[in-house]
Protein backbone atom coordinates (compact mmCIF):
# COMPACT_ATOMS: atom_id res chain seq x y z
CA UNK A 1 0.00 0.00 0.00
CA UNK A 2 1.37 3.05 -1.33
CA UNK A 3 2.41 5.88 1.76
CA UNK A 4 0.22 8.76 2.25
CA UNK A 5 1.14 11.94 -0.06
CA UNK A 6 3.32 14.52 1.84
CA UNK A 7 2.17 18.09 1.53
CA UNK A 8 4.64 18.97 -1.02
CA UNK A 9 2.86 16.16 -3.32
CA UNK A 10 -0.11 17.05 -2.93
CA UNK A 11 0.15 20.49 -3.97
CA UNK A 12 2.15 19.34 -6.97
CA UNK A 13 -0.53 16.82 -7.65
CA UNK A 14 -3.17 19.46 -7.53
CA UNK A 15 -1.15 21.86 -9.56
CA UNK A 16 0.07 19.03 -12.48
CA UNK A 17 -4.03 17.77 -12.90
CA UNK A 18 -4.79 21.48 -12.90
CA UNK A 19 -2.83 21.93 -16.04
CA UNK A 20 -3.34 18.16 -17.66
CA UNK A 21 -7.15 19.06 -16.98
CA UNK A 22 -6.65 22.60 -18.98
CA UNK A 23 -4.45 20.84 -21.75
CA UNK A 24 -7.12 18.08 -22.46
CA UNK A 25 -10.05 21.56 -22.60
CA UNK A 26 -8.00 23.42 -24.72
CA UNK A 27 -7.24 20.60 -27.06
CA UNK A 28 -11.14 19.38 -27.05
CA UNK A 29 -12.06 23.18 -27.66
CA UNK A 30 -9.35 23.36 -30.71
CA UNK A 31 -10.46 19.74 -31.92
CA UNK A 32 -14.21 21.28 -32.05
CA UNK A 33 -13.56 23.99 -33.97
CA UNK A 34 -10.61 22.61 -36.08
CA UNK A 35 -13.56 20.03 -37.31
CA UNK A 36 -16.01 22.31 -37.36
CA UNK A 37 -14.20 24.42 -39.43
CA UNK A 38 -13.28 21.24 -42.25
CA UNK A 39 -16.58 19.36 -41.78
CA UNK A 40 -19.38 21.64 -41.63
CA UNK A 41 -19.83 24.14 -44.83
CA UNK A 42 -20.53 27.53 -43.76
CA UNK A 43 -24.14 27.83 -45.24
CA UNK A 44 -25.72 26.51 -42.82
CA UNK A 45 -28.47 25.21 -44.86
CA UNK A 46 -30.11 23.33 -42.25
CA UNK A 47 -29.98 22.84 -38.37
CA UNK A 48 -29.07 19.17 -38.65
CA UNK A 49 -25.58 17.58 -39.02
CA UNK A 50 -26.08 15.40 -42.53
CA UNK A 51 -24.14 12.00 -43.22
CA UNK A 52 -21.28 12.92 -44.69
CA UNK A 53 -20.98 15.46 -42.02
CA UNK A 54 -21.72 12.98 -39.20
CA UNK A 55 -18.73 10.61 -40.93
CA UNK A 56 -16.47 13.41 -41.58
CA UNK A 57 -16.93 14.76 -37.75
CA UNK A 58 -15.68 11.20 -36.71
CA UNK A 59 -13.08 10.97 -39.34
CA UNK A 60 -11.73 14.38 -38.27
CA UNK A 61 -11.64 13.59 -34.76
CA UNK A 62 -9.80 10.33 -35.50
CA UNK A 63 -7.14 11.79 -37.30
CA UNK A 64 -6.96 14.42 -34.81
CA UNK A 65 -6.13 12.23 -32.26
CA UNK A 66 -3.30 10.35 -34.69
CA UNK A 67 -1.73 14.10 -35.16
CA UNK A 68 -1.83 14.45 -31.62
CA UNK A 69 0.16 11.42 -30.86
CA UNK A 70 2.54 12.39 -33.91
CA UNK A 71 3.40 15.03 -32.77
CA UNK A 72 3.73 14.13 -28.88
CA UNK A 73 6.32 11.36 -30.19
CA UNK A 74 7.97 13.94 -32.11
CA UNK A 75 8.07 16.43 -28.71
CA UNK A 76 9.85 13.66 -26.99
CA UNK A 77 6.40 13.20 -24.94
CA UNK A 78 6.24 9.24 -24.39
CA UNK A 79 3.12 8.78 -22.60
CA UNK A 80 0.42 8.59 -24.86
CA UNK A 81 -2.12 11.63 -25.95
CA UNK B 1 -14.98 17.64 -20.26
CA UNK B 2 -14.38 14.30 -19.36
CA UNK B 3 -14.40 14.10 -15.39
CA UNK B 4 -13.33 10.24 -16.05
CA UNK B 5 -9.70 11.68 -17.10
CA UNK B 6 -9.10 12.06 -13.30
CA UNK B 7 -7.97 8.75 -12.61
CA UNK B 8 -5.62 8.85 -10.15
CA UNK B 9 -8.51 11.20 -8.18
CA UNK B 10 -8.64 7.63 -5.91
CA UNK B 11 -5.27 7.75 -4.22
CA UNK B 12 -6.32 11.11 -3.06
CA UNK B 13 -8.26 11.42 0.73
CA UNK B 14 -11.81 12.83 0.85
CA UNK B 15 -10.94 16.33 1.46
CA UNK B 16 -8.25 16.30 -1.26
CA UNK B 17 -11.17 14.65 -3.51
CA UNK B 18 -13.47 17.11 -3.05
CA UNK B 19 -10.82 19.88 -3.54
CA UNK B 20 -10.05 18.41 -6.81
CA UNK B 21 -13.97 18.06 -7.92
CA UNK B 22 -14.18 22.05 -6.79
CA UNK B 23 -11.04 22.59 -8.78
CA UNK B 24 -12.66 20.53 -11.86
CA UNK B 25 -16.07 22.83 -11.50
CA UNK B 26 -14.20 25.87 -11.80
CA UNK B 27 -12.98 24.42 -15.13
CA UNK B 28 -16.09 23.57 -16.49
CA UNK B 29 -17.54 27.01 -15.77
CA UNK B 30 -14.77 28.98 -17.23
CA UNK B 31 -15.04 26.14 -20.15
CA UNK B 32 -18.58 26.55 -21.01
CA UNK B 33 -18.29 30.03 -20.79
CA UNK B 34 -15.44 30.88 -23.40
CA UNK B 35 -17.55 27.76 -25.70
CA UNK B 36 -20.25 30.06 -25.71
CA UNK B 37 -18.04 33.33 -26.56
CA UNK B 38 -16.32 31.50 -29.38
CA UNK B 39 -19.50 29.97 -31.02
CA UNK B 40 -21.00 33.50 -30.88
CA UNK B 41 -17.80 34.83 -32.32
CA UNK B 42 -17.82 32.08 -35.22
CA UNK B 43 -21.87 32.19 -36.10
CA UNK B 44 -21.48 36.39 -36.06
CA UNK B 45 -18.51 35.88 -37.87
CA UNK B 46 -20.30 33.48 -40.54
CA UNK B 47 -23.63 34.98 -40.62
CA UNK B 48 -23.73 38.44 -40.34
CA UNK B 49 -22.42 40.85 -43.01
CA UNK B 50 -24.63 43.56 -44.32
CA UNK B 51 -24.60 45.98 -41.55
CA UNK B 52 -26.68 48.60 -43.27
CA UNK B 53 -29.32 48.40 -40.06
CA UNK B 54 -28.53 47.99 -36.52
CA UNK B 55 -30.95 44.83 -36.22
CA UNK B 56 -30.37 41.26 -37.41
CA UNK B 57 -32.67 40.73 -40.13
CA UNK B 58 -34.57 37.15 -40.41
CA UNK B 59 -31.88 35.18 -42.79
CA UNK B 60 -29.31 36.51 -40.50
CA UNK B 61 -30.74 35.04 -37.55
CA UNK B 62 -31.95 31.89 -39.03
CA UNK B 63 -28.39 31.52 -40.21
CA UNK B 64 -27.21 31.94 -36.30
CA UNK B 65 -29.94 29.38 -35.00
CA UNK B 66 -28.78 26.70 -37.66
CA UNK B 67 -24.79 27.88 -36.94
CA UNK B 68 -24.95 27.17 -32.97
CA UNK B 69 -26.80 24.49 -32.98
CA UNK B 70 -24.80 22.51 -35.40
CA UNK B 71 -22.39 23.67 -33.55
CA UNK B 72 -23.63 22.09 -30.29
CA UNK B 73 -24.27 18.93 -32.37
CA UNK B 74 -21.21 18.49 -33.49
CA UNK B 75 -19.52 19.46 -30.05
CA UNK B 76 -21.82 16.34 -28.27
CA UNK B 77 -20.49 14.21 -31.16
CA UNK B 78 -16.92 15.17 -31.11
CA UNK B 79 -17.27 14.78 -27.26
CA UNK B 80 -18.64 10.99 -27.50
CA UNK B 81 -15.48 10.13 -30.27
CA UNK B 82 -13.15 12.23 -27.99
CA UNK B 83 -14.32 9.81 -24.76
CA UNK B 84 -14.08 6.41 -26.91
CA UNK B 85 -10.61 7.49 -27.73
CA UNK B 86 -9.66 8.44 -24.72
CA UNK B 87 -10.92 4.77 -23.57
CA UNK B 88 -8.67 3.39 -26.51
CA UNK B 89 -12.03 1.81 -27.88
CA UNK B 90 -11.40 3.49 -31.09
CA UNK B 91 -12.31 0.68 -33.70
CA UNK B 92 -10.77 0.20 -36.95
CA UNK B 93 -11.84 1.72 -40.46
CA UNK C 1 -31.81 43.10 5.61
CA UNK C 2 -30.03 40.01 4.69
CA UNK C 3 -27.90 37.66 6.71
CA UNK C 4 -24.21 38.07 6.33
CA UNK C 5 -23.20 35.41 3.64
CA UNK C 6 -21.08 32.70 5.24
CA UNK C 7 -17.02 31.55 4.30
CA UNK C 8 -18.32 29.39 1.83
CA UNK C 9 -20.96 31.85 -0.37
CA UNK C 10 -18.57 34.70 -0.13
CA UNK C 11 -15.68 32.14 -2.09
CA UNK C 12 -18.30 31.48 -4.51
CA UNK C 13 -19.39 35.27 -4.73
CA UNK C 14 -15.71 36.14 -5.56
CA UNK C 15 -15.33 32.76 -8.12
CA UNK C 16 -18.34 33.57 -9.63
CA UNK C 17 -17.63 37.33 -9.95
CA UNK C 18 -14.37 36.57 -11.21
CA UNK C 19 -15.43 34.29 -14.10
CA UNK C 20 -18.14 36.38 -15.31
CA UNK C 21 -15.41 39.59 -15.49
CA UNK C 22 -13.11 37.20 -17.58
CA UNK C 23 -15.94 36.06 -19.96
CA UNK C 24 -17.21 39.88 -20.38
CA UNK C 25 -13.69 41.42 -21.26
CA UNK C 26 -13.48 38.06 -23.42
CA UNK C 27 -16.42 39.04 -24.99
CA UNK C 28 -15.51 42.59 -25.23
CA UNK C 29 -12.78 41.67 -27.00
CA UNK C 30 -13.81 39.51 -29.35
CA UNK C 31 -16.67 42.31 -30.58
CA UNK C 32 -13.76 44.36 -31.08
CA UNK C 33 -12.04 42.35 -32.92
CA UNK C 34 -14.46 40.63 -35.26
CA UNK C 35 -15.96 45.01 -35.78
CA UNK C 36 -12.60 45.91 -36.75
CA UNK C 37 -11.96 43.52 -39.25
CA UNK C 38 -15.76 43.82 -40.77
CA UNK C 39 -15.75 47.36 -40.35
CA UNK C 40 -12.15 48.55 -41.16
CA UNK C 41 -10.90 48.49 -44.69
CA UNK C 42 -6.94 47.26 -43.70
CA UNK C 43 -5.67 49.41 -46.27
CA UNK C 44 -5.43 51.88 -43.36
CA UNK C 45 -5.37 54.99 -45.51
CA UNK C 46 -5.90 57.78 -42.90
CA UNK C 47 -5.66 57.42 -38.62
CA UNK C 48 -9.37 58.14 -38.38
CA UNK C 49 -12.62 56.52 -38.33
CA UNK C 50 -14.73 57.95 -41.04
CA UNK C 51 -18.27 58.01 -41.09
CA UNK C 52 -19.32 54.97 -42.98
CA UNK C 53 -16.79 53.16 -40.78
CA UNK C 54 -18.15 54.87 -37.65
CA UNK C 55 -22.04 53.62 -38.45
CA UNK C 56 -20.76 50.74 -39.58
CA UNK C 57 -19.13 50.06 -36.02
CA UNK C 58 -22.16 50.71 -34.34
CA UNK C 59 -24.52 48.82 -36.03
CA UNK C 60 -21.63 45.65 -35.62
CA UNK C 61 -21.75 46.24 -31.45
CA UNK C 62 -25.65 46.14 -32.25
CA UNK C 63 -26.12 43.18 -34.03
CA UNK C 64 -23.28 41.35 -31.90
CA UNK C 65 -25.06 41.71 -28.83
CA UNK C 66 -28.26 40.53 -30.26
CA UNK C 67 -26.44 37.21 -31.55
CA UNK C 68 -25.22 36.59 -28.40
CA UNK C 69 -28.49 36.90 -26.63
CA UNK C 70 -29.88 34.88 -29.80
CA UNK C 71 -27.36 31.71 -29.14
CA UNK C 72 -27.84 32.16 -24.88
CA UNK C 73 -31.36 31.27 -25.66
CA UNK C 74 -30.21 28.37 -27.97
CA UNK C 75 -27.89 27.07 -24.92
CA UNK C 76 -30.45 27.74 -22.12
CA UNK C 77 -29.04 30.19 -20.61
CA UNK C 78 -32.43 32.57 -19.66
CA UNK C 79 -30.82 35.65 -18.24
CA UNK C 80 -29.98 38.47 -20.21
CA UNK C 81 -26.22 38.59 -21.68
CA UNK D 1 -13.82 46.47 -18.55
CA UNK D 2 -16.81 47.93 -17.13
CA UNK D 3 -17.03 48.07 -13.20
CA UNK D 4 -20.26 48.92 -12.92
CA UNK D 5 -21.01 45.26 -14.02
CA UNK D 6 -20.92 44.14 -10.31
CA UNK D 7 -23.88 45.58 -8.95
CA UNK D 8 -23.58 42.97 -6.18
CA UNK D 9 -20.56 45.05 -4.71
CA UNK D 10 -22.76 46.41 -2.30
CA UNK D 11 -23.97 42.95 -0.59
CA UNK D 12 -20.40 42.87 0.70
CA UNK D 13 -18.66 44.16 3.71
CA UNK D 14 -15.33 46.58 3.37
CA UNK D 15 -13.01 44.17 3.47
CA UNK D 16 -14.42 41.56 0.82
CA UNK D 17 -15.10 45.15 -1.52
CA UNK D 18 -11.72 45.88 -1.46
CA UNK D 19 -10.53 42.67 -2.30
CA UNK D 20 -12.99 42.71 -4.92
CA UNK D 21 -11.56 45.77 -6.10
CA UNK D 22 -7.98 44.29 -5.94
CA UNK D 23 -9.38 41.66 -8.16
CA UNK D 24 -10.42 43.80 -10.98
CA UNK D 25 -7.60 45.93 -10.78
CA UNK D 26 -5.77 42.55 -11.48
CA UNK D 27 -8.26 41.83 -14.08
CA UNK D 28 -7.78 44.74 -15.34
CA UNK D 29 -4.04 45.16 -15.79
CA UNK D 30 -3.59 41.41 -17.39
CA UNK D 31 -6.41 42.51 -20.38
CA UNK D 32 -4.59 45.70 -21.18
CA UNK D 33 -1.25 43.69 -21.67
CA UNK D 34 -3.44 40.83 -23.59
CA UNK D 35 -5.11 43.85 -26.15
CA UNK D 36 -1.43 45.07 -26.50
CA UNK D 37 -0.37 42.01 -27.43
CA UNK D 38 -3.36 41.60 -29.95
CA UNK D 39 -2.84 44.85 -31.27
CA UNK D 40 0.82 44.14 -32.24
CA UNK D 41 -0.22 41.00 -33.58
CA UNK D 42 -2.95 42.31 -35.71
CA UNK D 43 -0.97 45.48 -37.54
CA UNK D 44 2.01 44.00 -38.05
CA UNK D 45 0.02 40.88 -39.96
CA UNK D 46 -2.28 43.74 -41.90
CA UNK D 47 1.04 46.22 -42.67
CA UNK D 48 4.54 43.84 -43.03
CA UNK D 49 4.40 41.94 -45.65
CA UNK D 50 8.53 42.57 -47.18
CA UNK D 51 11.36 40.56 -45.27
CA UNK D 52 14.16 41.80 -47.56
CA UNK D 53 15.16 44.13 -45.10
CA UNK D 54 15.01 43.76 -41.11
CA UNK D 55 14.02 47.49 -40.31
CA UNK D 56 10.67 48.68 -41.13
CA UNK D 57 10.10 50.87 -43.76
CA UNK D 58 8.40 54.30 -44.42
CA UNK D 59 5.27 52.88 -45.48
CA UNK D 60 4.71 49.81 -42.89
CA UNK D 61 5.66 52.40 -39.73
CA UNK D 62 2.89 54.58 -41.24
CA UNK D 63 0.49 51.70 -41.48
CA UNK D 64 0.94 50.68 -38.49
CA UNK D 65 1.00 53.79 -36.92
CA UNK D 66 -2.26 54.58 -38.59
CA UNK D 67 -3.75 50.57 -37.75
CA UNK D 68 -3.03 51.36 -34.12
CA UNK D 69 -5.09 54.91 -34.05
CA UNK D 70 -7.69 53.55 -35.82
CA UNK D 71 -7.56 49.94 -33.39
CA UNK D 72 -7.70 52.45 -30.50
CA UNK D 73 -10.33 54.65 -31.64
CA UNK D 74 -12.22 51.83 -32.50
CA UNK D 75 -12.15 49.82 -29.34
CA UNK D 76 -13.25 53.20 -27.68
CA UNK D 77 -16.20 53.67 -29.37
CA UNK D 78 -17.50 49.64 -28.78
CA UNK D 79 -16.64 50.98 -25.21
CA UNK D 80 -19.24 53.32 -25.24
CA UNK D 81 -22.33 51.23 -27.80
CA UNK D 82 -21.21 48.26 -25.37
CA UNK D 83 -21.75 50.51 -21.71
CA UNK D 84 -24.91 51.79 -23.44
CA UNK D 85 -26.14 48.25 -24.35
CA UNK D 86 -25.04 47.06 -20.92
CA UNK D 87 -27.52 49.67 -19.62
CA UNK D 88 -30.26 48.79 -21.73
CA UNK D 89 -29.87 51.85 -23.70
CA UNK D 90 -30.12 51.27 -26.73
CA UNK D 91 -32.13 53.11 -28.70
CA UNK D 92 -34.02 51.91 -32.19
CA UNK D 93 -32.66 51.37 -35.51
CA UNK E 1 10.10 31.53 -21.95
CA UNK E 2 13.26 33.52 -20.91
CA UNK E 3 14.46 33.46 -17.01
CA UNK E 4 16.29 36.08 -17.17
CA UNK E 5 13.81 38.25 -17.63
CA UNK E 6 13.16 38.27 -13.67
CA UNK E 7 15.94 41.30 -12.82
CA UNK E 8 14.35 41.91 -9.79
CA UNK E 9 14.72 38.77 -8.16
CA UNK E 10 17.96 39.58 -6.58
CA UNK E 11 15.85 42.11 -4.53
CA UNK E 12 13.69 39.18 -2.61
CA UNK E 13 14.73 36.89 0.14
CA UNK E 14 15.43 33.29 -0.24
CA UNK E 15 12.17 32.03 0.66
CA UNK E 16 10.64 34.84 -2.41
CA UNK E 17 13.10 33.49 -5.01
CA UNK E 18 11.92 30.22 -4.40
CA UNK E 19 8.41 31.22 -4.81
CA UNK E 20 9.49 33.16 -8.07
CA UNK E 21 10.90 30.08 -9.34
CA UNK E 22 7.90 27.84 -9.07
CA UNK E 23 6.18 30.49 -10.60
CA UNK E 24 8.14 30.22 -13.21
CA UNK E 25 8.09 26.98 -13.30
CA UNK E 26 4.60 26.75 -13.45
CA UNK E 27 4.00 28.94 -16.18
CA UNK E 28 6.59 26.88 -18.62
CA UNK E 29 4.65 23.90 -17.56
CA UNK E 30 1.72 25.48 -18.91
CA UNK E 31 3.16 27.20 -21.80
CA UNK E 32 4.30 23.74 -22.70
CA UNK E 33 1.40 22.00 -22.99
CA UNK E 34 -0.18 25.45 -24.92
CA UNK E 35 2.29 25.20 -27.63
CA UNK E 36 2.11 21.58 -28.10
CA UNK E 37 -1.88 22.30 -28.44
CA UNK E 38 -1.34 25.14 -31.10
CA UNK E 39 1.26 23.04 -32.74
CA UNK E 40 -1.48 19.93 -33.24
CA UNK E 41 -3.68 22.54 -34.94
CA UNK E 42 -1.66 24.31 -37.08
CA UNK E 43 0.36 21.39 -38.65
CA UNK E 44 -3.60 19.39 -38.43
CA UNK E 45 -5.02 22.54 -40.55
CA UNK E 46 -2.19 22.50 -42.96
CA UNK E 47 -2.13 19.17 -43.88
CA UNK E 48 -5.36 16.86 -43.11
CA UNK E 49 -7.90 17.96 -46.08
CA UNK E 50 -9.19 14.69 -46.61
CA UNK E 51 -11.47 12.75 -44.55
CA UNK E 52 -12.85 9.75 -46.82
CA UNK E 53 -10.72 7.25 -44.45
CA UNK E 54 -10.26 7.82 -40.16
CA UNK E 55 -6.61 6.93 -40.42
CA UNK E 56 -3.79 9.17 -41.24
CA UNK E 57 -1.95 8.16 -45.02
CA UNK E 58 1.77 8.49 -45.67
CA UNK E 59 1.41 11.68 -47.17
CA UNK E 60 -0.24 13.31 -44.22
CA UNK E 61 2.24 11.53 -41.39
CA UNK E 62 4.97 13.33 -43.51
CA UNK E 63 3.19 16.57 -43.64
CA UNK E 64 2.99 16.64 -40.20
CA UNK E 65 6.29 15.65 -39.23
CA UNK E 66 7.57 18.33 -41.21
CA UNK E 67 5.38 20.95 -40.24
CA UNK E 68 6.24 20.39 -36.67
CA UNK E 69 9.85 20.22 -37.44
CA UNK E 70 9.97 22.86 -39.09
CA UNK E 71 7.82 24.47 -36.37
CA UNK E 72 10.76 23.64 -33.72
CA UNK E 73 13.16 24.79 -35.08
CA UNK E 74 11.73 28.21 -36.02
CA UNK E 75 10.55 27.97 -32.15
CA UNK E 76 14.18 27.86 -31.21
CA UNK E 77 15.53 30.07 -33.94
CA UNK E 78 12.78 32.49 -32.86
CA UNK E 79 14.01 32.25 -29.30
CA UNK E 80 17.63 32.97 -29.70
CA UNK E 81 16.84 36.10 -31.81
CA UNK E 82 14.48 37.26 -29.41
CA UNK E 83 16.96 36.86 -26.35
CA UNK E 84 19.22 39.01 -28.36
CA UNK E 85 16.70 41.65 -29.19
CA UNK E 86 16.20 41.63 -25.06
CA UNK E 87 19.85 42.34 -24.21
CA UNK E 88 19.74 45.18 -26.27
CA UNK E 89 22.18 43.31 -28.49
CA UNK E 90 20.55 43.36 -32.31
CA UNK E 91 23.22 44.28 -35.03
CA UNK E 92 22.26 46.74 -37.58
CA UNK E 93 20.95 45.09 -41.05
CA UNK F 1 20.87 49.17 1.09
CA UNK F 2 16.93 49.58 0.39
CA UNK F 3 14.48 48.19 2.90
CA UNK F 4 12.68 44.76 3.41
CA UNK F 5 9.68 45.13 1.13
CA UNK F 6 6.55 44.72 3.00
CA UNK F 7 3.79 42.27 2.61
CA UNK F 8 1.51 44.31 0.41
CA UNK F 9 4.77 45.06 -1.43
CA UNK F 10 5.95 41.70 -1.85
CA UNK F 11 2.05 40.30 -2.73
CA UNK F 12 2.61 43.03 -5.60
CA UNK F 13 6.14 42.16 -6.48
CA UNK F 14 4.69 38.67 -7.17
CA UNK F 15 1.61 39.80 -9.05
CA UNK F 16 3.00 42.15 -11.60
CA UNK F 17 5.69 39.92 -12.41
CA UNK F 18 3.33 37.22 -13.25
CA UNK F 19 1.53 39.06 -15.41
CA UNK F 20 4.49 40.23 -16.71
CA UNK F 21 5.80 36.92 -17.80
CA UNK F 22 2.28 35.87 -18.71
CA UNK F 23 2.41 38.81 -21.37
CA UNK F 24 6.22 37.88 -22.74
CA UNK F 25 5.26 34.43 -23.02
CA UNK F 26 2.21 35.24 -25.30
CA UNK F 27 4.25 38.05 -27.17
CA UNK F 28 6.51 34.79 -27.78
CA UNK F 29 4.01 32.73 -28.80
CA UNK F 30 2.01 35.30 -31.04
CA UNK F 31 5.63 36.00 -32.62
CA UNK F 32 6.77 32.83 -33.31
CA UNK F 33 3.42 31.90 -35.22
CA UNK F 34 3.04 34.87 -37.12
CA UNK F 35 6.83 34.33 -38.48
CA UNK F 36 6.30 30.91 -39.00
CA UNK F 37 3.05 32.21 -41.07
CA UNK F 38 4.80 34.57 -43.21
CA UNK F 39 7.97 32.90 -43.78
CA UNK F 40 7.42 29.03 -43.47
CA UNK F 41 6.00 27.66 -46.75
CA UNK F 42 2.86 25.61 -46.51
CA UNK F 43 3.72 23.04 -48.56
CA UNK F 44 6.36 21.62 -46.31
CA UNK F 45 8.79 19.98 -48.89
CA UNK F 46 11.30 19.24 -46.17
CA UNK F 47 11.81 19.17 -42.15
CA UNK F 48 14.67 21.68 -42.79
CA UNK F 49 14.33 25.91 -42.62
CA UNK F 50 16.09 27.01 -45.92
CA UNK F 51 18.60 29.43 -45.71
CA UNK F 52 15.71 32.19 -47.34
CA UNK F 53 13.25 31.18 -44.62
CA UNK F 54 15.86 31.70 -42.16
CA UNK F 55 16.98 35.51 -43.11
CA UNK F 56 12.68 35.94 -43.44
CA UNK F 57 12.43 34.68 -39.47
CA UNK F 58 15.50 37.12 -38.53
CA UNK F 59 14.09 39.79 -40.35
CA UNK F 60 10.80 39.03 -39.34
CA UNK F 61 11.50 38.63 -35.69
CA UNK F 62 13.66 42.02 -35.77
CA UNK F 63 10.55 44.19 -37.20
CA UNK F 64 8.03 42.44 -34.96
CA UNK F 65 9.96 43.98 -32.22
CA UNK F 66 9.76 47.22 -33.61
CA UNK F 67 6.58 47.13 -34.32
CA UNK F 68 5.67 46.45 -30.48
CA UNK F 69 8.01 49.20 -29.24
CA UNK F 70 5.85 51.65 -32.44
CA UNK F 71 3.07 50.47 -30.89
CA UNK F 72 3.97 50.64 -27.04
CA UNK F 73 4.66 54.31 -27.93
CA UNK F 74 1.42 55.17 -29.66
CA UNK F 75 -0.40 53.46 -26.39
CA UNK F 76 1.98 55.75 -23.96
CA UNK F 77 3.72 53.15 -22.54
CA UNK F 78 7.21 54.43 -22.05
CA UNK F 79 9.25 51.84 -21.10
CA UNK F 80 10.86 50.16 -23.67
CA UNK F 81 8.76 46.68 -24.92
Amino acid sequence: MAAAPTEMDREQIFSMAEKEMEYRVEMFNKLTHTCFQKCVESKYKDSELNMGENSCIDRCVAKYWQVTNLVGVLLGNNRPM
Amino acid sequence: MDKSMMGDLNSLNQADQQRMAAMIDQLQIRDSLRMYNNLVERCFTDCVDNFKRKTLDKQEETCVTRCAEKFMKLSMRVGLRFAELNQGAATQD
